[in-house]
């Protein structure tokens, strides 16, 4: 872990972390849900707004130029912080629109037949798991009802781990995408992924990995995973809102059609028909999200000067100790309760007796931000037999004073609900 | 703010007591789902023979302590009322509840809901404290809609 | 138009305009394709990131319903500037995301037939313009190659001028949608908008209106315009990259099937199916773009503290007095001739023997950032008998001074390229 | 930046001048380009009979002056190369235009196309600069896979 001097440091370039909440100071522990912005990045980027702002690929003046270039590299910056060539990396709004670009672009596909691998039809079939988060199920729905293609669910076990082989008994020659998240956004467990994308490719499935929660937490290399595409948040990872990433295998790119289309994208145009240009631009029609991605390889650059290494292992011992604290506590049910699992520093637990809404509310009156209901993720909680639960993750900032502070308020709140 | 102005004892009780807990089948249930949190209360308003007096509420669900208490204390409160009596109460809970804190609920006129005036400050749980309202309003309006 | 004063206080609120080019100080005449940015909007949007941030619509936790209220207060601010409730306002990544969504949405429901106005089938008609960004363009070819409707074009006159008739004599019975620009980005001609939407209704035909250009230079009404679709981007209007808005009519909104999907736009979610919740959550999916609504609001509130309607007025008399400069010089020929139409502060030019790349770069090497290209318009610039062109646009910053500047300097190319 | 770094009088001749201009049909033309200024080039490269040395170079096209300088200073520099001193020689041409003006075209080994060494310290220009080499190496190896 972070030494005291270190995390002091670190929480020094956040200045949300020093706000009070009615009166408390104020405990983060909902860096799962969206991450707090160091301070570095933030005036990088207004900054750049303020005293770069240009039109981005469409300009020849200087600052066009140069407004281009750093978006250029910015990009740059973005993929090789997950191991990726820029051509590689799309920008997107955010997970839910980077994997969304793959569900239309299967529902454009399949309209027309004409989309190769793309182009899905009834008897088709297509993989996910029981832990996913809406954004990762909903899409494959919405493909599903229109193209007749099956939805087969992975379910994981009991205490919320998703085996290996749950998801290779569903794969047959029918399968033609495979989508499921790295990291249980719920759990915290962290899934077998390099396992499941090798057996998924071999039935040369799209392949797609939500990495929104893996992303954020430790170096990731979406190359070494093998898949067809990876889907990640900024806001996740220390960045801005609204931008987001895919990051497409270079054949993947290339065969996928187009899904949103305009300014920038093109080479040539006329009534009848347009030639688009290669991805990433194929994907990004419009004005670029100039400023964000430039915040965002800034807050990325920020997290290299800390360690993501170091990072991670922070996280890692004090997620352990988190674990172990909830865990401990009278009357609180873990969900994912599989301790030989690895996991990010993130728990969700349910209060006997007490709703999820009224736990939330007594962390909050001390202070503790907290994330209360399904998490995005309601089969998994009908799966594992509640309705909503309470969660805690864990960011940079995060403290072992945090961890104790918010084990120490759980523990009192069955007694105020007159449940202890 | 204070945790006490929101959990006043008579709602940490009625989050327990639940007045009006059990559907029976008939009349003309309303569904409603809170989708932040994934509340939701099935509530059915009865009405006198001639129509316009609520004889009764039945109701089942689940939620916050605040949304179960809201739901117990309107039973309490408003069987017997007229459909305008009860329409100008659910108005004038409705308007405190989204004051900000600037409505308290009296209790001369609102009886043990004066224990709610407080959500009223707690942005977030407005919501759970309308859930069974807006249920109420919505099988009312299914019930008369089915007398005409 | 501003007085002296006036406008140096204006210019003081935009730090870029003080920045120097190559060692000469900036004129920026490319404010059609991005606009500067006002520090007191820049900076209430990075303080909010640095103070305020978390998750909207997810949490019960104070910061995050202060965050929830915050961003609903901006949507009300936006929905407002532009007269329109925030219930119709979506908020989506720019303009050219807005149309997408409408052409998306076409094409999901034509792909199962089953979507009321927004199915569409061999042998309907789609109308635009010839004028149109593509933008505005392509997403209808796109709907027209999968459905077998006709993209018809109507055409603008030798000078650039839409009239009326042009639009009504390809309306029929056959017409299911209509879209078109309000204002042309080439030629800056504001079009007969009421009257092309009255005539359009009446086919019963989906109307709209990419307001791009529109938006930024005057008050809009989009509910007096009596479209179905209003398309429009923050940063055009002073405001950051990565946000826009689609305005649909309350009735449309309903009917529009919903195109990306995921969280925080759902009610129920089981395997085989899911219910949504009504627009404009029914449209944005996953994590908002929190700060960016926030910064684009605080813009909005700066325009109204100067007056929009002044800003507009000084807009239009200093654009007249552009176009009169531009098209006094030698050798000059404006694109969009006619003098008796109104028009926005921005004009498009050519200059005879000389490429607009290198038109351009001696604007610059003098500090004049203009636009050179096709300005995402091929098919206007072919109409119009020529390859690319170059282009100055102004905003509320701009002043006379400018204006002389770059007509000084325009007056010079030609010979310097050895064409006068 | 000072504008006539980048346009020597070279430059602005050649511009006017062209050198290769005018297609003859058969051979193997290439099409580039350049999406954002909408820029043109059509492009053949004649190879000698035994297929080893390039006989001439033919284009048509529209662009700004760079563009259409550097097409035809490429004509007049290297029609009579092999076929490895012409990659070699256009290698090294792209080398400096990407170097950001740290690589001059030296005059001994580029001639006249030295005058270009400028258009790497503008980096939006690069593109057009090497829009004829691009279509030259392009039509280049569609004749040599033809000779296959
Ligand atoms: C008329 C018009 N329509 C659409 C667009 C596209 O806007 P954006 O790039 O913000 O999506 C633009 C600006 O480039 C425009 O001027
Ligand atoms: C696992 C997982 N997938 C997808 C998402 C959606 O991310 P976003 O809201 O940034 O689109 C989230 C976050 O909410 C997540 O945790």
């Amino acid at each position: 872990m972070f030494t005291s001097a270190e995390s002091a440091a670190i929480r020094a370039e956040f200045p949300e972390i020093a706000e009070s909440v009615g009166g408390v100071p104020l405990v983060y522990l909902d860096t799962a849900a969206t991450s707090l912005r160091p301070r570095v990045a933030v005036e990088f980027e207004s900054d750049f707004a303020l005293r770069h702002t240009a039109a981005v690929n469409r300009g020849a003046h200087t600052l066009a130029a140069e407004a281009t270039e750093a978006f250029d590299a910015a990009r740059e910056s973005v993929a090789g912080f997950v191991g990726a060539r820029p051509s590689n990396l799309v920008f997107t709004s955010n997970a839910t629109e980077s994997i969304n670009l793959v569900a239309l672009a299967i529902r454009l596909a399949s309209a027309t037949g004409a989309g190769g691998r793309f182009s899905l039809r009834e008897g088709d079939e297509i993989v996910v798991t029981e832990a996913e988060h809406h954004a990762n199920l909903i899409p494959w729905q919405e493909v599903a009802h229109q193209t007749g293609a099956v939805l087969r669910v992975a379910p994981v076990t009991d205490d919320g781990v998703l085996e290996v082989g749950a998801v290779t008994a569903l794969l047959s020659e029918r399968t033609k995408v495979v989508a499921f998240g790295a990291v249980s956004n719920v759990l915290g467990i962290v899934n077998p992924v390099a396992e499941v994308v090798g057996a998924a490719k071999e039935t040369g499935a799209l392949v797609l990995i939500d990495a929104c929660q893996a992303a954020a937490h430790g170096p990731i290399d979406v190359t070494a995973w093998g898949a067809d595409f990876v889907a990640f948040s900024a806001h996740k990872m220390y960045g801005p809102t609204a931008i987001g990433a895919l990051w497409g295998a270079s054949a993947t790119l290339a065969e996928m059609p187009v899904v949103l289309t305009g300014g920038s994208m093109i080479t040539r145009v006329d009534y009848d028909s347009s030639d688009y240009l290669p991805a990433p631009a194929k994907f990004e029609p419009g004005t670029p999200r100039l400023t964000q991605a430039i915040g965002w390889a800034e807050s990325l650059r920020y997290i290299e000067s800390v360690g993501f290494e170091r990072i991670a292992e922070h996280e890692r011992e004090l997620g352990a100790h988190l674990y172990d604290a909830v865990a401990a506590i009278a009357g609180v049910t873990l969900l994912g309760t599989n301790s030989e699992v690895d996991r990010v520093g993130l728990v969700s637990f349910t209060v006997d007796g007490v709703h999820p809404h009224d736990v939330g509310q007594v962390l909050d009156s001390r202070g503790i931000a907290a994330r209360v209901g399904h998490h995005c993720a309601q089969p998994l909680h009908k799966r594992l037999g509640v309705g909503a639960s309470t969660r805690f993750s864990l960011g940079m900032y995060s403290t072992l004073e945090d961890v104790n502070l918010a084990a120490a308020v759980l523990a009192e709140v069955r007694d105020y609900f007159g449940e202890a | 703010m204070s945790l006490d102005a929101l959990y006043q004892q008579i709602i940490l009780d009625h989050n327990k007591k639940r007045v009006g807990f059990g559907l029976n089948a008939g009349g003309f249930p309303s569904h409603q789902y809170n989708p932040t949190c994934g509340d939701e209360i099935t509530l059915t308003v009865r009405l006198s023979d001639d129509g316009t007096t609520i004889s009764g509420i039945e109701w089942e669900g689940k939620g916050c302590s605040i949304s179960q208490a809201s739901a117990s204390l309107m039973v309490s409160e408003v069987v017997g009322m007229t459909i305008p009596e009860f329409e100008e109460f659910a108005n004038g809970f409705r308007e405190a509840m989204r004051s900000r804190g600037q409505i308290a609920l009296g209790e001369e006129e609102f009886g043990d809901l004066a224990a709610l005036s407080g959500v009223s400050k707690f942005v977030a749980r407005v919501k759970c404290a309308m859930l069974a309202w807006v249920a109420a309003e919505d099988s009312l309006a299914l019930t008369r809609e089915s007398l005409n």
